[in-house]
């Protein structure tokens, strides 16, 4: 059965096969590979629009037996808690493809980093389309092993070496936090008796407290390692300051994203132990936070920075997951497309900057951008404070709905732990101003001390536009994500 | 009372032999046309697998003896479970079969010998699968090894294949030797040695403590020994090294298989009222297992002691749902795992030796083989992406979830993390193994595409000679199996049951 | 005869097989190490079957088939032995070390060099 | 029609930004055409609520679903906000006109004169705003415009510094408001402004949560009004181009902090906590700024304490529950302080320095900027007949009042305290007057002999003089705002008056004394530590910045050396395992096999012992 | 006791006192007669045992053909007549701690388990060639096939390992 999910998540990887054939033919296979982007990204759309039009249920479904002996059938489906991440998957994909077009990585082949990029957003869009759990960690490793070879292979041109080593150190911290959450699905399998994600909410009542408590940790250890929560964070800076720009935007955009949406996702399937592990998920979450400022603050290098503030968003996310409320829910799968994108235009404009200059390092770039090459100035202005959480910017809802959501807790949570969480959180939020205006000022301001770069070229604005308009969009238009039937659409997932 | 004998029951491990015995004196007749032996000896494995596929669905038991007091017991029985083993292992020889091939043709092997010895063992490893009583199993045991030790050593003029075999030999009689003890002390300690009978005395509480629980653990040693399980792994890097690769991957796919039914039939059938001792015990052992293996293979430059230390690894993952009891389904997820693993470790061997035709061993020789020589690097590297069981390899990962989900459903959670982190650690070498597979030369980092794939021609050329057929058949035909496995997993799981 | 008689002695025997296969260093001694405790094990074998009073004779069936399958060992270890000593004039077990572990990997020389 | 203010500020900013590089001259015809669309916008919105009496109005029903309670995109007017719009969006207009000659060939012309339209918006936004989060969204905004206008000049230090301290400070402070309003949805049960006041009004809040909310959101507007603590902020923001200033301090954000109060002022009643706080926190304020405002030796920096002096008053006054006396006063200051600015702003482009010390004797060259900035001083000082002594006066009657009858210990503290700093005000503005306009020329500053500034500069200045001198009568005119305007209270008056004219003839005193020197001079060793403002930003920089300093530096190493070191002793450890295990298999076959024995006959030990039986 | 149980003890004192002469003997030739000694002894605990038919399979095949295969391939490799000092390897004391455990466990254990139990022997002709040859061949056909594939596949391997090739004779 092909449905239309097979569809956007057979798409990519065709055009990945396309673009390998091709790969003798450097720039035709970019713009084959954005022309598959295209493809999907229209593709994507529809069954998003159809969230919104369905009652709140799944959409675009298709259930087939894929391997009887293990009770896993292949079942995909979107409700409106995925359906937006697919967007922002395929919209970052194709944003990738485009840069990719004009501008070729720094080192290693395109066309295979074409091909990567297409497989990643393949095997994302199947991680969030997946309604069976093992089908769901299929997907989920199957991003591990391009995001390595974007890594190690198109990494940092100057560290061979420390790419490797990076990327190793990811995909192995990523491995070892999936396999615990293979072991939480199979425990829930265990219990249950069925791998259905649809199924499996309303079976939480056959599983003991005891397990319900086991399954959460793992889960919090599993996806923790991924999005990642804070003391599991070690992989990140290294990861994205050795990766290519297309890979941190991939990396930070939605690969993180896999993470917080297992969390929301499947903590709905163990509610008494998702209460017992919550508060310590939203203390880790506040911790990094503040953790993350704070090494923000002090950081000299640019893309360790943003991978740093990602520690620090991905916080807010953990916070409002860790509330078990609808509104935390709510909360968390905006604040995830927020970041995506925000972080995404961070990255891409940090990877513009690295291609001029040749560093990241802030004594390498330089000062006043804003003179140098105002519109990339601007740009990384711009997306800084969307970052920050300027109201207005897509960043502002996220991290305002967390702290809104951390302030009236579920019940079975203590409240007033909750408060002090958004407390602490709320001077995180200052601390994270406080780096970006401080970084903003060390790069983008002051006197030019070295010769003006090229500024923003039309391809690279291509690329980005829709990063920017969508920040615009979701801060000003915040009902794209937050209509009135959001909120119970989710609620029907418990 | 002689015995009676369903010859359908004995039909694969018997067309083995025949073909085996055929093979030699086929050979000793035509020496000159050495094709024969193979040709007679893939004819055999072929029936014998028509004989198995025909078989399934049915379970048959013969040489069964009774004796009016004691309930009826069979030395024999083929059942489900046997056929799937015997499909694996036949499966495997077939491949073993074929790599072997060029040697046997181009002389380099003698090809009588070579194909009797294979086809020897590989019945007896069928045997072990079957085999109902310790008597039998053990002397299954020898038909594996004898044959194996005289495979190992088989390049007679080479330092290396001697001292592994000699390495080989010990090292098993030995585990032989005390398996033996362990026979004779079951045997003593319940009066038999059949299954039926054994697991009732055990069940009833009459077998003598504790001399059942040493004989069941000095039993296992053999067993232990063949699947390569921690403490008597030493053997297999070694082993391999010196063996002759198509050997190696022999040992570490069918003699592994004949091992683990082997371990099966005796903890499940004999044992299983002492299941909650030796699933802690396997449990630990495959804990161990493949964290040693792991280790072990973490800093390996060398191509086949690294598939060597790896296949150990692989080991401990194969005794995990024996330590989750040996329920059907965890016996389901075992074959299933073993299937997976024989179909692209043998890749990884078959690979191994295309790379060895060239006269390399070493892990920086493959620098960017899966460049130069895409259908050999490549299917190398898809080979250890299962291994490693992530995807594109799926049907490794699946194969992992099925161990996975046995641990679980056994309540051995722990066992489950410890599977977890060690393969995360195997993928710290698997990866390393990859990247160098996929390396560009370092005239492709500087020059722009497409210039660099002259330059690394000319890093293979002069080495460049013919990787044989056999091997890039066997190649290409685990390569497709590996992949329409990734595609439809389910089917890994319907072939064996 | 008690029991215990033959399986003291079968003990003693199998240890000191145990022993020979494990400090000495000819090839020859340790394959008789191995015949001890072969040997060990075919007389707990009798004794069971004496003891059991097998009908089916297990026991000793399995000591025949036992001896079988030793010498079938000696033969074939024999002839390891003489290739071993073809290609390496000597034959101790301890100082056969060419396939030890021991290369001295160099991780930056696989993942960094080109050749 | 509220519509049409936002969106033609915001697309006025947008082609500025957009098409602003292909003519040197539309960015200034954008940003002045779509201030004056938005002016008359607001106008007519102004005339329709004061003049044509008609009712509050909301528009649009948008919602944003947030899982809990609904946020509703709504904008309602009122007479206060109609009040705040105009006044915004009429110092936004002069602003721009100004600026027109005052930047004249800025290359960031486009940037500067979008960010002001979207500046001017983001108060509009704040004042319409129905609902607590579209409130934030615009006293956000403000903010970060701010942030970006104050550091226009960001190749200078300063202007750098001023801009991240802005940012920050009010950051800080808009976290408590946003918990406010989190504090106020719940207990209201609506995120609706119109709906919390009136249910506040209607005791549907208890004096606990009125406590809490009005204590959070005293945070944000200390921080956005340059309250202590949070003041310090506003001083350093003076490198900002001087009509930036003039828009900041008079018609948007600092007021913005005085509007929310005046808005949420049932909340606040309903706490005498609270109020108590403001009054403290406003006497405070009033005080240290005026005498800081004395010492300064910046003109700029003289108007910016003022300013912060002046908006103590305003809450001085709502800390008495003096609505209208505050929100006159508000607006009053809103004239005559920007008056001030561009005036300043006119001297300064005048003589190219902002010191004090590099002015002197330009009331000849510079006649209209004198006569202007005079009558602005006068203003401030709270002089008859301009426009600042009414709105002052109300707001010492409101505390007389309240002094009289009511919470007396409030009211005299606000009396006593507004009326010495009446005589602070008038001090610090003398000085300031005398130090710019009288006196020889003083200092290095710029051989070129300082002249008048053109009419595009000078126009607003007399607007604004204008509105000076006859807004007193709109402000005292009964009815304003709807709400009764209390009548003078001669005592007051007089004594204020009285303090007032002392404080300016003190100064002239003493001017006169040190012959025509600073007359900051005579407040001897006290100066210096008034100059200093204190040392607050020291004790600050103690208290706050550079633990936060350590705190990322100790992160940081954190990082590159702790974490770093697990995570490689977890790498090498496997190194070293794998090593171990290597070692063991030395290639000795008796080892295996001992192995092999060994092995086994523990396990056959371990299982004899404690095994099946 | 009994004389068989006096003989037997005998028997066994003989067999164990000789193995621990093959195993200490520095002299390689000495190692292979003490070995033929134990062998023998053995064979007389079978027949003790009442194992008649598997005492003279010892006797034949042991004493008779793997002795001597040992001693042909001692001096197929050519291993000194005399003594030799370095016989052991110096995994001695590892080897005898490891042979001492394994006695000692198994002797824990069979007299935990087996302590006053006693063998009646001769009560019936199991131990005969006729009884022996039919259970083989009655029961256990299976085994005793599968050996003689081990047999014949031990003879293969042997040969194919011995057999010189041409080209290595050319060598």
């Amino acid at each position: 059965m092909i449905g239309g999910l097979e569809i956007i998540i057979g798409l990519p990887l065709l055009g990945a096969l396309v673009v390998l054939l091709l790969s003798r033919r450097d720039t035709v296979a970019a713009w084959v590979g954005v022309a598959f982007g295209s493809a999907t990204l229209a593709g994507s759309v529809v069954p998003w629009a159809a969230t919104i039009d369905d009652g709140g249920g799944y959409v675009a479904r298709s259930d087939t037996a894929w391997i009887r002996a293990l009770d896993v059938r292949w079942a995909l489906g979107l409700d409106r808690l995925s359906a937006p991440l697919v967007v922002l998957t395929a919209l970052l994909s194709w944003c990738c493809l485009v840069a990719l077009v004009r501008r070729a990585p720094s080192c290693g082949a395109r066309p295979g980093l074409v091909a990567l990029v297409l497989v990643l957003e393949s095997a994302s869009i199947g991680t969030f389309a997946a309604l069976d759990l093992i089908v769901f960690f299929v997907f989920f490793e199957l991003v591990l092993i391009p995001m390595w070879f974007v890594i190690a292979d198109w990494g940092d041109e100057h560290d061979p070496v420390g790419r490797r080593r990076a990327a190793t150190r990811f995909l192995v911290t990523t491995v070892t936090g999936s396999a615990l959450m293979l072991v939480g699905f199979l425990l829930l399998h265990a219990r249950t008796g069925t791998f259905d994600v649809t199924e499996l909410p309303s079976r939480a009542g056959q599983i003991g407290a005891g397990t319900q408590v086991l399954v959460a940790v793992l889960f919090l250890l599993g996806f923790g390692a991924k999005v990642p929560v804070w003391p599991l964070h070690f992989w990140l800076p290294d990861a994205h300051s050795k990766a290519p720009t297309v890979g941190s935007v991939l990396l930070a955009g939605v690969l993180l994203k896999l993470g917080t949406y297992g969390l929301l996702r499947f903590w709905a399937d163990v509610p008494d132990g998702a209460v017992r592990v919550a508060p310590y998920l939203g203390a880790l979450g506040v911790v990094g936070i503040v953790y993350g400022a704070l090494a923000c603050l002090a950081q000299t290098d640019l893309k360790r920075l943003i991978a740093y503030s990602s520690v620090g968003h991905m916080g807010f996310v953990l916070l409002a997951i860790s509330t078990l409320t609808e509104q935390g829910r709510l909360a968390a799968n905006f604040a995830n497309v927020a970041h995506g994108i925000i972080t995404a235009l961070l990255f891409f404009v940090v990877g513009a900057v690295k291609d001029r200059v040749g560093t990241t390092e802030l004594a390498g770039i330089g000062r006043a951008l804003y003179a140098r090459a105002p519109h990339l100035g601007a740009a990384f202005g711009f997306a800084a404070v969307a970052s920050l959480g300027l109201p207005g910017l897509a960043g502002f809802w996220g991290e305002m709905l967390s702290m809104l959501a951390a302030y009236s807790p579920a019940a079975a949570l203590s409240r007033s732990t909750y408060v002090v969480f958004m407390v602490v959180a709320g001077l995180g939020a200052v601390l994270t101003t406080a780096y970006f205006v401080v970084a903003i000022r060390r790069v983008c301001q002051g006197v030019p001390d070295r010769d003006a770069v090229g500024d923003v070229g039309r391809d690279e604005w291509v690329a980005w536009s829709p990063l920017v308009a969508s920040v615009l969009a979701l801060g000003i238009f915040p009902v794209i994500m937050l209509w009135s039937g959001s909120a119970s659409a989710l609620a029907g997932r418990r | 009372m002689t015995q009676a004998v369903d010859w359908v029951a004995i039909a694969p491990p018997l067309s083995l032999v025949i073909a085996a015995l055929t093979a030699l004196l086929v050979d000793a007749a035509w020496p000159r046309v050495r094709v024969l032996a193979g040709l007679v000896s893939l004819t055999g494995v072929v029936v014998a697998l028509g004989f198995t596929m025909s078989g399934r669905n049915e379970a048959r038991s013969t040489f069964c003896f009774a004796d009016g007091e004691l309930p009826t017991s069979c030395s024999w029985l083929v059942d489900d479970v046997t056929s799937a083993w015997w499909l694996i292992m036949l499966i495997a020889t077939a491949l073993v079969v074929l790599l072997l091939w060029t040697a046997a043709v181009s002389g380099e092997l003698p090809a009588g010998e070579l194909h009797f010895l294979v086809l020897a063992s590989a019945a007896g490893a069928l045997a072990v699968a079957a085999a109902q009583d310790l008597i039998t199993l053990l002397v299954a045991m020898e038909t594996v090894s004898l044959p194996a030790f005289a495979l190992v050593g088989l390049r007679r003029v080479d330092r290396r294949g001697a001292e592994a075999a000699l390495k080989f030999f010990i090292t098993s009689v030995v585990a032989t030797a005390l398996s033996l003890l362990g026979i004779s002390m079951v045997y003593g300690a319940t009066g038999s040695v059949a299954a039926g009978p054994v697991a009732a005395s055990i069940a009833s509480g009459n077998a003598v403590t504790p001399v059942i629980g040493v004989g069941m653990v000095l039993t296992v040693v053999a067993l232990g020994f063949k699947v390569a399980a921690v403490p008597f792994q030493a053997w297999v890097p070694d082993t391999y090294v010196g063996a002759p690769i198509p050997v190696a991957g022999y040992l570490s796919v069918v003699s592994k298989a004949a091992g683990l039914a082997g371990l099966t039939i005796v903890l499940v059938r004999f044992l299983a009222t002492y299941v909650d001792t030796w699933s802690t015990m396997v449990g630990v052992a495959a804990a161990l297992t493949m964290t040693v293996g792991n280790l072990g293979a973490l800093r390996q430059r060398h191509i086949v002691r690294l598939l060597a230390w790896s296949s150990v690894a692989q080991a401990g993952y194969l005794l995990v749902p024996l330590a989750a009891g040996g329920l059907p389904e965890d016996v389901t997820a075992l074959q299933a795992y073993a299937l997976m693993y024989a179909v692209v470790n043998l890749t990884a061997f078959a690979a191994a030796l295309a790379v060895a035709s060239w006269g390399k061993s070493d892990l920086a020789d493959c620098m960017g083989l899966a460049r130069s020589h895409p259908w050999i690097g490549g299917s190398l590297a898809f080979a250890l992406l299962c291994l490693a069981g992530l995807p594109p390899g799926v049907v490794g990962l699946v194969a992992k979830v099925a161990i996975f989900r046995s641990a679980v459903d056994g309540d051995l959670i722990w066992l489950a993390v410890i599977v977890g982190v060690n393969v995360a650690i195997g993928l710290v070498y698997y990866l390393r193994f990859l990247a160098v597979l996929v390396q560009p030369a370092a005239s492709d980092v500087a020059g722009p595409a497409g210039v660099g794939a002259h330059d690394e021609d000319d890093h293979w050329a002069g080495l460049d000679r013919a990787v044989p057929w056999s091997t890039e058949f066997v190649v290409g035909i685990t390569l497709a199996a590996a992949v329409v496995l990734s595609v439809f997993p389910g089917l890994l799981f319907s072939a064996i049951s | 005869m008690p029991l215990l008689f033959p399986l003291v002695v079968s003990s003693a025997l199998f240890g000191i097989g145990v022993y020979v296969v494990l400090a000495r260093r000819h090839a020859v001694l340790v394959l008789m190490g191995v015949e001890l405790m072969l040997n060990a094990v075919n007389l707990n074998l009798v004794a069971f079957d004496a003891w059991w009073h097998d009908t089916f004779d297990s026991g000793q069936v399995l000591a025949l088939f036992v001896i079988a399958i030793a010498a079938a060992e000696i033969g074939l270890g024999l002839a390891i032995v003489l290739v071993v000593f073809r290609t390496h004039r000597h034959v101790d077990v301890d100082n056969l070390r060419e396939l030890a572990d021991r290369d001295a990997p160099d991780p930056e020389r696989v993942a960094g060099a080109s050749s | 029609m509220t519509l049409l203010v936002l969106l033609s500020l915001l697309i006025a900013a947008i082609l500025s930004v957009a098409v602003g590089h292909r003519d040197d001259r539309l960015p200034p015809l954008l940003g002045v055409v779509g201030a004056m669309v938005a002016w008359i916008g607001s106008v007519l919105i102004g005339v329709q609520q004061w003049g044509m009496g008609a009712t509050a109005a909301s528009t649009g029903t948008g919602q944003v679903a947030t899982g809990g309670l609904p946020i509703s995109v709504t904008l309602r007017v009122d007479q206060l906000s109609a009040s705040m719009l105009v006044l915004a969006t009429s110092v936004a207009l002069l602003v721009q006109v100004y600026s027109v000659a005052y930047l004249r060939g800025d290359p960031r012309y486009p940037s500067y004169t979008a960010f002001v339209g979207v500046f001017t918006a983001a108060m509009a936004l704040v004042v319409m705003a129905d609902d607590l989060f579209v409130l934030l969204v615009g006293w956000e905004v403000m903010g970060v415009c701010s942030y970006v206008l104050i550091s226009h000049h960001w190749e200078l230090e300063p202007a750098r510094s001023g801009a991240v301290k802005a940012f920050v400070m009010t950051r800080l402070g808009d976290i408590g408001l946003l918990f406010g309003f989190f504090v106020l949805g719940k207990a209201a049960g609506t995120y609706r402004i119109s709906e919390i006041v009136a249910a506040a009004r209607g005791g549907e809040i208890t004096g606990h949560e009125a406590t809490a909310a009005a204590l959070l959101v005293l945070c944000g507007v200390v921080g956005k009004s340059a309250q202590f603590p949070l003041h310090s902020w506003l001083p350093d923001a003076m490198p900002g181009p001087t009509p930036i200033s003039a828009l900041i301090h008079a018609a948007t954000m600092v007021a913005a902090g005085v509007f929310l109060v005046a808005r949420l002022l049932p909340v606040f009643g309903l706490s005498d906590v609270a109020m108590n706080l403001l009054a403290a926190i406003a006497c405070l304020t009033m005080v240290g700024s005026a005498l800081f405002a004395l010492a300064a030796d910046d003109l700029k920096r003289v108007l910016a304490w003022s300013t912060v002096s002046q908006l103590a008053y305003m809450f001085a006054a709502l800390s008495l529950g003096g609505y209208a006396a505050g929100v006159e006063h508000l607006l009053s200051h809103g004239a005559f302080k920007a008056l001030l600015f561009l005036a300043a702003g006119s001297v300064i482009h005048a003589v190219g320095t902002q010191r004090l010390d590099g002015m002197g004797g330009l009331r000849t060259s510079m006649p209209v900027t004198f006569v202007t900035m005079t009558i602005g001083f006068a203003a401030l000082a709270g002089l008859p007949p301009f426009v600042g002594f009414f709105s002052k006066d109300a707001v010492l009657g409101v505390a007389a009042d309240q002094a009289a009858n009511g919470s007396a210990a409030r009211g005299w503290l606000v009396l006593v305290v507004g009326v010495l700093v009446a005589g602070l005000t008038s001090a610090y503005a003398t000085r300031a007057w005398l130090m710019t306009f009288f006196g020889p020329r003083r200092g290095h500053a710029t051989d070129v002999a300082p002249h008048e500034s053109s009419w595009l500069m000078l126009g607003p200045m007399v607007v604004l003089a204008g509105l000076s001198v006859v807004g007193g009568a709109a402000v005292v005119k009964p009815g304003f705002l709807g709400v009764d305007a209390e009548g003078a209270h001669l005592p007051v008056v007089l004594v204020s008056l009285a303090v007032a004219l002392g404080g300016a003839a003190v100064t002239v005193v003493q001017w006169q004394r040190l012959r025509r020197a600073d007359p900051a001079l005579a407040l001897g060793r006290l100066r210096p530590v008034l100059a200093r403002e204190a040392r607050y930003d020291d004790l600050v920089g103690a208290l706050v910045v550079r633990p936060t300093g350590w705190a990322a530096r100790f992160t940081r190493l954190n990082e590159e050396d702790v974490v770093e070191t697990y995570v490689g002793g977890v790498d090498s450890s496997g190194q070293w395992a794998a090593r171990l295990v290597r070692w063991t298999h030395n290639g000795n076959a008796q080892r295996y096999v001992t192995a092999v024995v060994i092995g086994a006959v523990a396990v056959a030990v371990v299982i004899g012992v404690v095994g099946p039986s | 006791m009994t004389t068989v149980e006096v003989l037997f003890v005998l028997m066994g004192v003989l067999a164990v006192g000789s193995a621990l002469l093959v195993a200490l003997s520095t002299n390689l030739v000495h190692c292979a007669l003490w070995l033929v000694v134990t062998l023998g002894a053995l064979a007389g605990c079978y027949l003790l045992l009442a194992a008649e038919f598997v005492a003279w399979v010892q006797v034949l095949i042991y004493m008779g053909a793997v002795v001597v295969l040992l001693l042909f391939a001692l001096m197929l490799t050519r291993a000194p007549i005399g003594r030799v000092p370095d016989l052991d390897g110096p995994n001695r004391v590892v080897a005898a701690i490891a042979g001492l455990a394994t006695t000692a466990m198994l002797v824990v254990s069979f007299v935990a388990g087996f302590r006053g139990t006693r063998i009646t022997v001769g009560a019936d002709d199991i131990g005969s060639t006729h009884a022996v040859g039919a259970t083989i061949f009655g029961s256990w056909v299976l085994p005793f096939e599968l050996v003689s594939v081990v047999l014949l596949a031990a003879l293969v391997g042997a040969i194919v390992l011995s057999r010189r090739r041409a080209a290595e004779v050319a060598d």
